[in-house]
């Protein structure tokens, strides 16, 4: 088979260029690319369009990105948790444009169903709403949202096999199925790459068909973002 | 007059058994913990989780399951979990019967804003318009007055709007106010313990029906 | 919790009445509710309008309701492998309504994820197209098709628990999934009902909260419509 | 001339390493058999499954896993299997390389007819309306003509069409035909073993562009 399976992060991101529109899975930091998102840091890759829910933290995830000033526009939903970004932001270093989350998740699933835009309610009446063409289906209102159109989806999978099918794990699993369908070229990293075979294919989140290529990520941090336990008694 | 966990107290009186719930961060967080015990809940979380379950013991934290307020929790017999686009596909469709959500301000038509200050830095609006613009049964847990004092339940809202119309009822430290449907403005339905109607007119803006005899809430 | 576990098909079946509008899963026999029709043969509830892939065999799925005279209109993308189905057809008894695979299983996403209409290439410049909205994005047009709006979903999933989460086995799945986030009241007979936590809530196909009803079936006959095989050399 | 095994044979000589293929009833079904060796193909099933395997030993068949033709199927190391919704989705989205098709006639200018002749019983169009209007690359396996001796490869189709301008290519028992792009009309790549321009001129009803030299197929 054309393979698929790319030894380093380095290596399967290896044609990104400055002004690439590339998505990033993940919610908070949780299911983030973590590897890929090193190796945008290691290429020094400018100018970069993200569609990403969140922006990361000061010190890690997309905020990495923020603070080399690789990245010109973000798209998310919700990008409160870190400084530099506000000073970018207050300083119009950074474009950023605010879209719900579930607009968000719904646009990156028409980009992977080949639905070239999708009515949706949310932000009706709102500054979301400015400039977007209305209809009205029934009593209620909906935006005509389009699909997006990324050069690269960067996702993270718990486990994935040669072919790139790939299994997520928990609320990791988040946003990065339907960026896995959106991207124009496809680059997964999972936390174990299996053989073919290894995978029950009744089990499979995401079809290889998706995914263009794969790599076995390394190191993985995954931060929690608000630790909250309660005392064993 | 309640104190926070007061108004979740009442809130939590509003579910029912079988009832899939959204509950946003802040006060509405607290309703979990009153859930009463002859009911079974089932908690949504839109980052993709169904059957939500209580924190995790400490070092029992599993960076893989978390909320929407990105806290760890854990899982339930019966929990799945599935991707964003199902997750707001499901609030979309109706299928969750009630979200509660906190508020800046709410006004006598049920238009609620609670994502954007101007002149401060914007976060974003994450879920809360996907929630307001879809769920079929809205509360707000908020308090009836901002810091310096001004009324939340506004004849309009100030501040830009997150959603249109939406919120069915409202739970303060001073009552439960329902908005009645097309416009009819807010309803008293029930005054916090030691609180009077009077003290209740004064902090809503907004127009306000007041039935004849308004209960004192019954907290358990 | 409120239950929603019935005892059999016809408790579960208990308040269909004539006329409904009913999904049926399945592709061909493949995962079709196999209990469920048997219950409503039964039952004897007639003039339903059902929303299905395919409209069975004479003498077994949709076919066994169609001998019977309880279907008023099909709406189906494939209903060759019937002569009952025919002879009504010719006859005029029966309203056949064809419209595209795609089509079919996408209006079914569409009801489940709240999305009143969405815009499908499949059909444009076909008689499918008749009387229907188009739209070009980009250099390709589009039908707008409405999502489907339907009393009940009957689907037929391997396991399920109480709680009415379900996982499907194979290409049993095909519309099932889809069918059961979009009935307003879903049926799911299950082949293995589970206690809640039996099932592994990163394997679930369709949670619990689309599931409105499930009964454990019984009796599966799982016929095979083109048995194809290799001699075993 | 090509027997529906040779058109098979020559269809498979297009697949390249790595594609992901959709293959229709019939002929097209028949092109499984002769995947060159030295590369892998993946087989989309549009019922919901990738990796479709052979047909299974006498004795193994499973009632779940069947293929578009509704005939038992195994899975293959590395086989996924998903919905109807996402499979037409991957269709949609062009993630599908290759589409090959039966018809009964294909137009000029890459219109292609294959779901109903009016008069006759309709079965309906199945997955092959979504399969034309979206797939990105579609090569058509059929007879040059039909039983009563006329093209199939026409100046507009006469039966009901099942989509506009979708087929890039055709593979016939006497010839592979190109279709031009911008309604440029048939184009004559390779005749078959023994067949002559002239016997393809004629059976061909459509505009054909024949160039000074057609080299003769290699069947291996």
């Amino acid at each position: 088979m054309s393979n698929k399976v790319y030894q380093t992060a380095d290596d399967a991101l290896f044609d990104i260029r400055d002004g690439a529109v590339i998505m990033l899975g993940g919610f908070g930091l949780c299911g983030i690319p973590e590897n890929a998102i090193s190796a945008l840091l290691k290429k020094g890759t400018k100018n970069l369009t993200c569609i990403s829910n969140n922006a990361g933290v000061d010190d890690f995830g997309i905020g990495l990105l923020l603070k080399t000033r690789q990245v010109k526009k973000m798209i998310s939903s919700y990008v409160g948790e870190n400084d530099e970004f506000e000073r970018q932001l207050l300083s119009g270093e950074l474009e950023v444009e605010l879209i719900p989350q579930g607009t968000l998740a719904t646009r990156c699933l028409a980009s992977g169903y080949g639905l070239p835009a999708v009515f949706l309610p949310a932000g009706v009446g709102t500054e979301v709403a400015d400039g977007k063409e209305t209809r009205v289906f029934g009593d209620k209102t909906y935006l005509l949202e389009y699909a997006f159109d990324a050069d690269y989806a960067l996702v993270k999978a718990w486990k994935g096999d040669k072919y790139g099918n790939l299994i997520f794990r928990g609320t990791a699993r988040n946003f990065n199925p339907m960026m896995a369908m959106a991207g124009k070229i496809t680059i997964a990293e999972v936390e174990h790459l299996v053989e073919p075979g290894e995978l029950d294919p009744n089990e499979i989140h995401t079809p290889g068909i998706y995914v263009h290529r794969i790599f076995q990520g390394n190191g993985y941090e995954k931060r929690i973002e608000q630790r909250t336990v309660r005392p064993r008694t | 007059m309640l104190d926070k966990f007061g108004i979740a107290k009442r809130i939590a009186q509003e579910l029912k058994d079988g009832y899939y719930v959204n509950l946003g961060i802040g006060i509405p967080t607290l309703v979990a913990n009153y859930i009463p015990k002859n009911i079974y809940v089932t908690l949504q979380s839109e980052n993709g989780l169904l059957g939500m379950g209580p924190f995790p013991f400490e070092g029992d934290e599993d960076a893989d399951i978390i909320n929407a307020g990105k806290q760890t929790v854990t899982t339930l017999p019966g929990s799945s979990f599935f991707d964003s686009a199902m997750s707001f596909g499901m609030i979309r469709a109706g299928k969750v019967d009630l979200t509660v959500l906190g508020a800046m301000e709410v006004a006598e038509n049920g238009d609620i804003a609670n994502w954007k200050i101007p002149g401060k830095m914007v976060k974003g609006m994450g879920g809360a318009m996907d929630l307001v613009a879809a769920a079929k049964n809205i509360i707000v847990a908020m308090q009836h007055t901002n810091k310096a004092g001004e009324s939340k339940l506004l004849p309009a809202c100030t501040l830009p709007i997150t959603g249109l119309r939406c919120v069915k009822k409202i739970v303060t430290e001073l009552a439960v106010i329902e908005v009645l449907p097309n416009g009819g403005g807010f309803k008293l339905l029930e005054r916090a313990p030691g609180v009077s109607v009077e003290h209740i007119r004064k902090a809503t803006a907004g127009k306000l029906t007041v039935p004849d005899d308004v209960p004192e809430m019954l907290i358990h």
